[in-house]
């Protein structure tokens, strides 16, 4: 078995012998291939149900607030960025939570791999770096670099940032030349163009909210789209109505999103959800030198003022 | 009904400022084609939305009663969006009225029965529909004793006051008002909670004995310890049940307490057929 | 009844004819997500080939907007004020390759839309003016438990008629007067075998569902009691997972649970009903903030219990699924209805 | 908030952000002058106004 998940089942049975938590948050196999489901064991032969593979594509930090009593987590850097954003937050103290690191090589994109096949997928299976799919037709051998998420093809976190023990061993982080090109082709349309390339993004989406409700910092007890006094947004699939739904939440992740792919990761109808906080994110990084959920000791940009702040937009 | 989302072109007859805080009032609506009113035929514990173009619709009790011909009327608590937007309409607007909605309080199961009809608060409404329903002279000789608990917040805050006076002057029906609470010294009937009220003037039940509740689920929950210590069986525990509805006709799928849903099968319930279902109301 | 084939080679020529008198609905490839099945344009042909669709048939009768009332507010008009039908079309209509289960699933959602008590017209006009042109599904995906409830890759329930794909044609079953009114529009009249053709469809059917390899347990679920399995204590294993997207219910094709929502533009109103879901907190909270579904547990038992029991005893018509695997592969944690459904089938309360 | 919008394909000119004291009287009349100018050469917007019936 997997030296990691090996690692992982005696960290977590340990933890909940010595009764040091009462509760531990990781992931369990799923039911059909490519799927794993967020799993709360709280006790000793629960152990065994937990897992971790490139198909653990949610973030845990969104499992780790509101529960009750001291938890155990287990988090690859993006949860562990988004466990310290709770706490800058106070969402999570972190005396609540025992964090167990794993470094991460990334997650697979399901729509990329789903798209090489003609029927649907039946099997998969992962070794080391190399992927084998199967569907009725036809079984294929795929490097797993080949078909990562955008996202984790460019993250710069595949280590968590913060934890109280690793169950694996840490990974090279990638240095990239440019950490945006995604939002650099966007930007390099025309304004007509963007427009149409957001109407083209959104037009699948059904608001059945998996993006918000799998994305860690959208915990607002009472979402502004939900809000029925005054009602903000329309609540039909009028595509103003669902554009504002994603733009508004965009902003509400400025300088907060780490770009975990949560939300992608969610999408039944594969939107890329990201799309609208990246060019956030870039600018967060290019205007206040910021990168969410890296420091538990650091104020966000937004929420806090410096007379360094650039103010060119003003007039 | 040949269209069940088509409400009724109503006008606002009257508003009436219902309690002392002015957060409830009572509207009398017409209807403006003839014949609506014929359609419109309800039953004392039914309900009906009221339906205000490009702002919503609430599902409310109707307060008037079948004996009461040429009008309609709702008494309604401020709350959301489209409660405070009809506080706001004046006499002369135009708005709907869908319905009537839902099931009525089983009056021929009732007939040669004494009735206790116990309510809190602004829950009242099909409650006095249901009473002036009972004390029409048409109607009265059908049932035996008629015993009313009504409490509310203070004096001022109990619905269609007049008429409680009214009823309280009655041989044929026994009122027991109360307040939780009040200040003034000529207030003269009872002071404390529903519950107790019950407890100590609701008659002791016989076989012959039912008991209407309505009020809000906290009323409820603590009455029925009282009825029970009363004599009451579930079955003789009748109640009206309220939860957020949209469609009004079994179709939405919100208002269900397990297959049951409230705006078809209910509001009204025998306690007997609550103890069989969910208690997610 | 009877069985006429259709030469590929027609295929394209008849489905233009009847473009005459029927709108045409049916699946249509998406750049980026298996197939939404949609309005097709007068150029656009059914994509009879897709094995899957995320989001199921039921839009056709049931869009996930739909006005449903307008209403003038300028008190300059005659009858302002007052609330009138919207006028959607409601000309026939024909979908293509609807899948047998989503057929069968519109039978279900009309236990709901049309009551001996109410009549939803817009549902029910919808229904009427529609025809359901099914295919078989010769090689079921591995999400597919549809024979399980009482329905299956080659099921006619609710389908006026069945296509099956023999490569170069399609024998078609023209069950209803409806589906035979379809085919003499497309002109498609060659008759085949009734004897031969139906030996055919029930060795096509036998063959696909030996593909199935999936099911459900329902058998025990009538005789459970209703209060035991809402209060068992499986709930909060099974919705811990949970992120109350409404995903399960919106790609679901029996999940007819709606919104009704108002707007205003300046002096016109509309009224819409919008699919709503059972997930979200909002469903049923109260305008005083009380919400009896308050808690995700609540809300998830609820959608379990609503299809596999509520349903179920309502009406006697097997459970509100039609085994089509969409919530199964679309869950975004998950959650997966065979599992829950044996959970329910198997429980035993303990005393 | 302005680079979100552009990035979408609002145009940049049809949202000012300006810092006035309320005792800037011309200031303010500058600003808005030039808001409306700019504004108008892009014409009506047409971008997430909502458009039902």
């Amino acid at each position: 078995m997997d030296t990691c998940i090996q690692k992982i089942r005696e960290l977590a049975a340990d933890l909940l012998e010595r009764g040091e938590v009462e509760k531990v948050i990781g992931f369990a196999q799923g039911t059909i291939p490519m799927a794993t489901s967020p799993i709360s064991v709280g006790t000793k032969q629960g152990v065994d149900n937990l897992v971790f593979n490139s198909t653990c594509g949610l973030n845990l930090a969104n499992f780790a607030s509101r529960q009750k009593g001291k938890i155990a987590i287990i988090a690859k850097g993006c949860d562990s960025r988004n466990i310290v954003t709770h706490i800058v937050e106070n969402q999570l103290q972190r005396d609540q939570v025992y964090i167990i690191g794993v470094p991460c090589n990334g997650m697979v994109d399901k729509f990329k791999i789903a798209a090489l096949f003609e029927d649907e997928i039946t099997g998969f299976a992962e070794d080391g770096g190399t992927l084998t799919v199967s569907s009725s037709l036809q079984t294929k051998t795929l490097k797993k670099q080949e078909y990562l998420r955008e996202n984790c093809l460019l993250c710069t976190h595949k280590n968590p940032v913060l934890y109280d023990v690793l169950a694996g061993e840490l990974v090279e982080e990638q240095v990239l030349e440019n950490a945006f090109p995604d939002v650099d082709k966007i930007e390099a349309m025309d304004v007509d163009g963007r427009w149409q390339y957001f109407q083209r993004l959104t037009q699948n989406c059904i608001r059945c909210y998996a993006c918000r409700n799998a994305c860690p910092i959208c915990y607002c007890p009472t979402c502004f789209v939900d809000e029925a006094g005054p009602q903000w947004v329309g609540k039909g699939q009028n595509k103003t109505d669902v554009d504002t739904f994603h733009f508004l939440r965009a902003f509400h992740c400025a300088g907060r999103c780490t770009d975990c792919g949560a939300c992608v990761e969610a999408c039944p109808m594969g939107i890329n959800v990201r799309d609208f906080t990246r060019k956030l994110n870039k600018d967060a990084l290019e205007l206040f030198g910021w990168e969410a959920g890296l420091d538990i000791s650091k104020r966000p940009p937004l929420d806090a003022y410096s007379p360094q702040d650039p103010d060119d937009f003003i007039k | 009904m040949e269209n069940p989302y088509m409400p009724y072109p109503v006008r606002i007859d009257d508003i009436e400022i219902a309690t002392e805080d002015r957060s409830l009032k009572t509207f009398k609506f017409v209807f403006l084609n003839q014949g609506d009113e014929e359609k419109f035929a309800y039953h004392a514990g039914q309900f009906a939305e009221l339906s205000i173009p490009g702002v919503g619709e609430i599902p409310i009790g109707i307060a008037s009663s079948p004996v009461e011909k040429g009008f309609v009327k709702f008494t309604v608590f401020r709350t959301g969006v489209v409660t405070s937007h009809l506080h706001n309409m004046k006499v002369g607007d135009i708005m709907g009225l869908r319905g009537p909605l839902g099931n009525w309080y089983p009056w021929d199961k009732l007939e040669n029965k004494n009735v206790v009809i116990i309510g809190g608060g602004f829950a009242f409404t099909t409650l006095r529909s249901s009473i002036v329903y009972m004390l029409d002279p048409a109607n009265r000789s059908k049932f035996k004793n008629i015993d009313v608990v009504y409490g509310a917040r203070s004096p001022g805050m109990l619905l269609y006051r007049e008429e409680l006076f009214e009823w309280e002057k009655r041989d044929d029906i026994n009122m027991h008002i109360t307040v939780d609470g009040t200040d003034d010294p000529s207030w003269k009937y009872h002071k404390g909670f529903v519950p107790q009220v019950v407890e100590q003037n609701a008659p002791q039940a016989d076989a012959d004995t039912y008991a209407i509740i309505c009020g809000p689920p906290i009323m409820i929950k603590f009455t029925q310890p009282s009825l029970t210590k009363l004599g009451y069986k579930s079955h003789q525990i009748i109640m009206s049940l309220e939860n957020r509805m949209k469609c009004g006709i079994g179709m939405c799928g919100r208002c269900n307490i397990g297959k049951e849903l409230v705006c078809k099968d209910g509001p009204v319930f025998t306690l007997d057929e609550i103890n069989l279902t969910p208690k997610e109301y | 009844m009877k069985f006429i084939t259709i030469d590929k080679k027609d295929w394209t020529k008849g489905i233009d004819n009847s473009r005459k008198t029927y709108q045409l609905f049916g699946p249509v490839k998406d750049e980026k997500n298996g197939c939404k099945i949609t309005k097709l344009d007068t150029n656009v042909l059914p994509d009879m080939d897709y094995h899957e669709s995320v989001l199921s048939a039921k839009s056709v009768l049931f869009p996930q907007t739909e006005t449903i009332l307008t209403t003038s507010l300028n008190e300059s008009v005659e009858e302002h004020h007052v609330m009138k039908r919207a006028k959607n079309d409601y000309t026939p209509r024909a979908v293509l390759g609807i899948r047998p289960y989503d057929a069968k699933a519109i039978g279900l959602v009309k236990l709901n839309f049309d009551t001996k008590e109410y009549r939803d017209p817009y549902w029910c006009d919808a229904y009427e003016a529609t025809t359901f042109i099914g295919l078989g599904i010769t090689r079921p995906g591995p999400f597919d438990f549809s024979t399980s409830v009482g329905c299956g890759p080659f099921c006619e329930e609710g389908l006026d008629i069945l296509l099956a794909d023999l490569d170069d044609k399609y024998l078609a079953k023209v069950i209803t007067p409806k589906g035979e009114a379809y085919a003499a529009a497309c002109g498609f009249d060659t008759p085949a075998d009734d004897k031969e053709s139906q030996a055919l469809f029930d060795i096509l059917r036998k063959e696909a569902e030996k593909n199935i390899s999936t099911s459900v347990d329902t058998l025990n679920l009538k005789e459970k009691n209703l209060l035991d399995l809402h209060e068992a204590p499986f709930w909060d294993d099974v919705a811990f997972a949970c992120i109350n997207c409404g995903t399960c219910t919106y790609v679901c094709p029996t999940c007819w649970c709606f919104d009704i929502q108002d707007e205003a533009k300046l002096k016109e109103s509309a009224r819409f009903r919008n699919w709503d879901t059972c997930m979200s907190p909002l469903f049923t909270r109260h305008a005083t903030g009380h919400n009896p579904r308050g808690a995700k547990v609540q809300r998830v038992r609820q959608r379990f219990m609503h299809k596999l029991k509520y349903f179920l005893d309502k009406y006697d018509q097997g459970i509100m699924c039609v085994g089509c695997g969409r919530c199964v592969k679309s869950c975004p944690v998950n959650i997966d209805i065979r599992q829950v459904a044996h959970t329910m089938n198997t429980y035993e309360k303990k005393d | 908030m302005g680079n979100l919008l552009e990035h979408m394909g609002v145009e940049r000119d049809r949202v000012h952000f300006s810092w006035i004291s309320s005792a800037e009287a011309t200031k303010f009349v500058d600003v808005v002058k030039e808001i409306s100018e700019k504004v108008r050469a892009l014409g009506p917007n047409k971008k997430f106004v909502k458009d039902y019936n």
